[in-house]
């Protein structure tokens, strides 16, 4: 998608720069929101929305997250414990040093989307890259027209981010939230089901609408039936992919889909591009 | 002034929980003084001792290694020594024959009430490693520069 | 200008004065690009050294930046590139260069510990005399006496080389051989290879086509999915980043890896989006024949063979393109 | 020469009628490859295909391996099977790998094949197991040599000993097709895939390599067949067999004559196992 990519730093793109977590929050049993800054005080880099950044655990391990937010000297990166790496990183504290290094990747559409309908769907953990898209949308909201968002997760307990799902967002002029989990609890009063369902439940209308859906593969393959059957075209849906990364620049090889490579010409595709690759993920 | 240490190698004793440990326990509350140069890892069963943890001590910079279990016939799980038998058997022998020295790589049975057993044994492993010298054999480049780094000025 | 091939050792020794000269030579057994010793003459008549040139450039084994943790966490990269210079290398090698130049220093981003080597790096190709049982460059497009990216290009004229300075870096050797050097030219040898491939046309854009093909079960069945083609191959250069950790300092690398390991492709939580040996053999000829193709405009085999007599199973890419042509001219 | 030949012809009409009667699903045998010197596996699924298993003495490969890929086994796999394959099939058998059943073995009398050091130590020319046999038994010769090399190279100081390994690890390049082309290496995931959790580092050094290299021959050390299949792909002819001799070697010498996958009921690997009576040397 977008071809201006944005790297901060003029040196070696494979050494990560030393940084500092200073803030961690708990966000759900399993997912930790981190904030990192330099070491003099400074924001990593500057990250477009949906941009990722290679988090390092020295000795420990490299892998590739989604920036999720972003401040005035800091970034955002929430992290869901589910291998080695997010393990140890669930561990550390506030003040702990490690590696980051990028942005890389593309970003969300922001030019495109102007002046469009936008309908952000989400589920779990994959809230977080479409968290800094959506805060562009709030602090840009004259550019964007109508705003929906709908966001799922297992339980109530498993929802991420819920100060900006049910403080901020909400109070966004001209935008719908609509939360859904798969399985309620006692004191959890929103709505109760499937994504897709809930989707299929308040029939949107495809008319200038651009639709930013990310989450697990198997509910993106159930919205986007329910997408279609509502209407609408492949060119409407945008969408980030995963795939394992070790550089982040496009070298090392084992994040091709077909001639692209997820961490330099992705991760943001529109539906209409993915049909173009090969089918593998 | 500066005073120059003596070179100490580095053994790791895998002892097996119910009767090596408890020797080694015996030999402390019996006040048995044994080298400081041995570390021991406690293990459930000298079974439980992968041959690759050996492997891995060479690698890592560790001088000698010793394996240490219930008697045959002794062990708690019943059969776990037997296998430990066979397993280390074969293990010296094949590193002996990758030219690693027999005497850094042994195997001993030490029962909970041989503390004195356990002294002598270690007070011997310690004195033939610390003849033997560092170990460089298929040790990391960053251990041998340790290594090196800590030997004794001839 | 002529160089006479009783004076190579002197020619070596003149590059030899300020940069690490690597020429093919075997080893204990193993017949490699190998650091001069001064004293022997390099195998210039073996057709292709077992191992490809790339680790000059890209080694197996390359560490990237040394850290410490902790408090006081510090993250330094490894300085340090001397000069090189590969000597003897054949067309096939000398286009796999070009090929992990494409790779390595276009797109987004460069790929800095490649290009400081890169530019270090003076290339003096020789032209084949003949060609072996496993080489299929001219097929590929490649011509087996003529290296093109090369700084100087030798031909063996029997007593004599035949010497071309093909960059400026090249006319800078040819200044440094001077008084080696003598008037003169000659015919090169034009071997043609044995193994010939007809590579139809359009042939990676139609191999794209065929990603659902059956043709991937047949052959990637004899694969036993270990790296050896791609350790082997000179244009194979993807990698994997690793720490190597002593306390509380360590060592972050890059090292050669396989697209043929399972593990290659796998994710944090387990899923894998390339799970058996089908999605790998195709991913590795695709990359080969057709993704790096619509990338950069050429193919990512330069026909050296080495993989093709490595292969455990024997398997073959020069079959698999007759196949894939068959399978296409077939609809 | 001949009688390879007519070997060659009866192999394809048996597996031609094998395929026909739906006795087996597929059969792996040995096919052309672009190279009169060398063959390479072929998956057999219909009987006018069966022309294309070849029989000579370049059919080197082992084919025992295969068999661990068909996940699902609808039916039968038939395989070409020499004695050194039997032996495997035997093994994978013993390890719970594959169920006899699921397996037609099809039994070729080998007289060593093109490949001198993978052959040159051979007990079993002929299969120790199978459902049909091709052509006629061969006279096997006992081994007298079997252990040799291992000798002389234990002859070495301690120091050269260190110095030999050191440069056979140092050639390494960590393929892994000793493991993967390996019968008996039936792990779903290997160690040395776990980098991650840190049984193998991947950087390349004689250190890393001795590691995956000693490991591997001694995981796999009690159950070798000595097929020779490792040393065979190895692309840096290493000599992987040397350090597993060594592995049988002890072991014969140690709980008694050994030769691994001679039967379906082979004893359990010898680390498997223990035995009261089993020598002590750590008293």
């Amino acid at each position: 998608m977008g071809d201006d990519h944005v790297c901060t730093y003029d040196k070696n793109p494979l050494i990560p720069q030393v940084c500092k977590i200073i803030f961690i929050e708990q966000e759900t049993p399993d997912v930790k929101t981190f904030r990192f800054q330099t070491l003099d005080g400074k924001k990593p880099f500057a990250p477009l929305p949906g941009q990722l950044g290679m988090l390092s655990l020295l000795g420990t391990g490299e892998a590739m997250f989604s920036i999720t937010s972003q401040g005035e000297d800091y970034i955002e990166i929430s992290i869901k414990r589910c291998g080695l790496l997010t393990e140890a990183l669930h561990e550390a504290e506030v003040g702990q040093l490690v590696g980051l290094r990028g942005p890389y990747g593309n970003h969300f559409p922001l030019k495109e989307a102007e002046g469009l309908d936008l309908l952000f769907v989400g589920g779990g953990i994959a809230l977080a890259p479409l968290r800094p898209f959506i805060n562009y949308v709030k602090a840009n909201r004259e550019k964007f027209k109508h705003v929906d968002i709908l966001y799922g997760s297992r339980s109530p307990e498993d929802l991420v981010f819920k100060r900006e799902l049910f403080e901020a967002w909400p109070t966004m002029p001209d935008t719908n939230m609509h939360v859904t989990v798969d399985k309620g609890a006692a004191g959890y009063e929103g709505n109760v089901g499937f994504v897709p369902t809930y989707m299929e439940e308040l029939a949107f209308s495809p008319e200038g609408k651009m639709v930013v859906l990310c989450g697990p593969p198997i509910m993106i393959k159930f919205c986007l039936q329910a997408l279609f059957r509502m209407g609408f075209s492949k060119e409407q849906v945008i969408t980030t992919l995963e795939m394992r990364m070790k550089c982040g620049i496009g070298k090392c090889g084992r994040c091709n889909i077909g001639s692209k490579y997820v961490c330099v010409d992705g991760p943001v595709f529109s539906m209409a591009e993915i049909d173009e690759l090969p089918d593998e993920k | 002034m500066s005073v120059i240490k003596e070179w100490e190698p580095k053994i790791l004793v895998f002892t097996c929980n119910w009767c090596t440990y408890t020797g080694a326990d015996l030999a402390g509350l019996n006040r048995m003084k044994y080298p400081e140069n041995v570390r021991l890892v406690r293990v459930p069963c000298s079974s439980r001792v992968n041959p690759q943890f050996i492997l891995r001590a060479f690698m890592k910079g560790c001088d000698g290694v010793l394996v240490c279990g219930c008697h045959p016939g002794d062990c708690h799980y019943v059969s776990g020594n037997y296998f430990t038998r066979r397993r280390f058997m074969l293990m010296q022998r094949l590193l002996e024959y990758n030219g690693v020295d027999p005497a850094r790589f042994q195997a001993r049975w030490i029962s909970g009430s041989e503390a004195a057993k356990f002294r002598d044994t270690m007070i011997r492993v310690s004195k033939e490693i610390k003849a033997l010298g560092p170990n460089t054999k298929f040790r990391e480049d960053w251990y041998v520069k340790e290594a090196i780094a800590n030997e004794p000025s001839k | 200008m002529l160089l006479d091939k009783k004076r190579l050792k002197e020619a070596l020794a003149i590059l030899s004065r300020d940069a690490k000269v690597l020429v093919p030579m075997e080893v204990d057994g193993v017949a490699k690009f190998t650091p001069w010793d001064g004293q022997k003459l390099p195998s210039l008549d073996m057709i292709n050294t077992t191992l490809p040139p790339k680790d000059a450039l890209f080694p197996q084994t390359e560490k990237m930046y040394n850290f410490t943790t902790g408090p006081n966490a510090q993250i330094a990269e490894v300085q340090g590139t001397e000069k090189q210079v590969l000597f003897g290398v054949r067309s096939c090698d000398a286009r796999s260069i070009d090929c992990m130049d494409k790779a390595f220093l276009t797109g987004t981003f460069g790929d800095s510990f490649y290009s400081k080597k890169r530019e270090n790096l003076t290339i003096i190709a020789v032209g084949c005399v003949k060609t072996g049982p496993f080489c299929f460059c001219d097929s590929m497009g490649l011509d087996p006496s003529s290296a093109p990216n090369a700084d100087v290009q030798l031909a063996d004229l029997g007593d004599a080389y035949a010497v071309t300075a093909q960059t400026e870096r090249g006319t800078a050797v040819l200044d440094q051989w001077k008084s080696l050097l003598t008037e003169g030219e000659g015919d090169a040898p034009k071997p043609k290879c044995v193994l010939q491939v007809s590579v139809p046309e359009d042939f990676p854009k139609k191999l794209m086509g065929m990603f659902e093909h059956p043709i991937w079960d047949e052959v990637s069945k004899p694969c036993l999915g270990c790296g050896t083609c791609t350790y082997v191959c000179p244009t194979c250069y993807c990698f994997d980043i690793n720490a190597e950790k002593h306390g509380h300092e360590g060592t972050e690398f890059r090292c050669w890896d396989s697209c043929m390991f399972s593990d290659y492709a796998r994710m944090a939580g387990g899923h894998n989006p390339r799970p058996s040996k089908k999605e790998r053999v195709r991913n590795r000829y695709l990359h080969k024949l057709a993704y790096f193709h619509e990338q950069h405009g050429q193919l990512l085999c330069v026909g050296c063979g080495r993989c093709v007599q490595k292969c455990p199973s024997n398997m073959d890419i020069t079959r698999f393109i007759d196949m894939a042509g068959e399978a296409m001219n077939n609809g | 020469m001949s009688q390879v030949n007519e070997m060659q012809a009866q192999l394809r009409k048996v597996a031609a009628e094998l395929l026909e009667n739906d006795t087996v699903g597929y059969i792996i045998g040995w096919g052309a490859t672009r190279f009169p010197d060398r063959t390479t596996p072929v998956f057999i699924h219909e009987a006018k295909d069966a022309d294309k298993l070849m029989w000579n003495e370049y059919c080197v490969n082992g084919l025992a391996k295969y068999v661990l890929d068909d996940k699902i086994k609808a039916k039968k796999i038939g395989i070409c099977i020499r004695g050194c394959d039997s032996r495997a099939i035997n093994r994978l058998i013993i390890d719970n790998q594959i169920k006899r059943e699921n397996v037609y073995l099809i039994g070729l009398p080998c007289e060593g094949k093109a490949d001198k050091i993978k052959c040159g130590k051979c007990a079993h020319k002929n299969p120790v197991i199978h459902d049909v046999l091709i052509g006629d038994l061969v006279a096997e010769t006992p081994v007298t040599d079997r252990f040799k090399a291992v000798e002389d190279q234990e002859k070495l100081t301690s120091d050269e000993k260190h110095a030999y390994w050191k440069g056979v690890y140092d050639k390494c390049i960590r393929c892994f097709a000793c493991r993967n082309v390996c019968p008996v290496c039936s792990c779903k995931e290997c160690f040395a895939d776990q980098y991650r959790v840190g049984w193998q580092g991947k950087q390349n050094n004689s250190t890393e390599n001795w590691n995956y290299g000693l490991t591997r021959s001694y995981h796999v050390g009690d159950r070798c067949v000595e097929c020779g299949e490792c040393e065979r792909v190895c692309p840096m002819d290493l000599p992987l067999m040397l350090q597993n001799r060594k592995m049988l070697k002890d072991i014969n010498e140690l709980f008694g004559d050994y030769e691994c996958g001679l039967s379906e009921e082979d004893r359990a690997p010898i680390l498997g196992d223990y035995d009261l009576s089993d020598r002590d040397e750590f008293m």
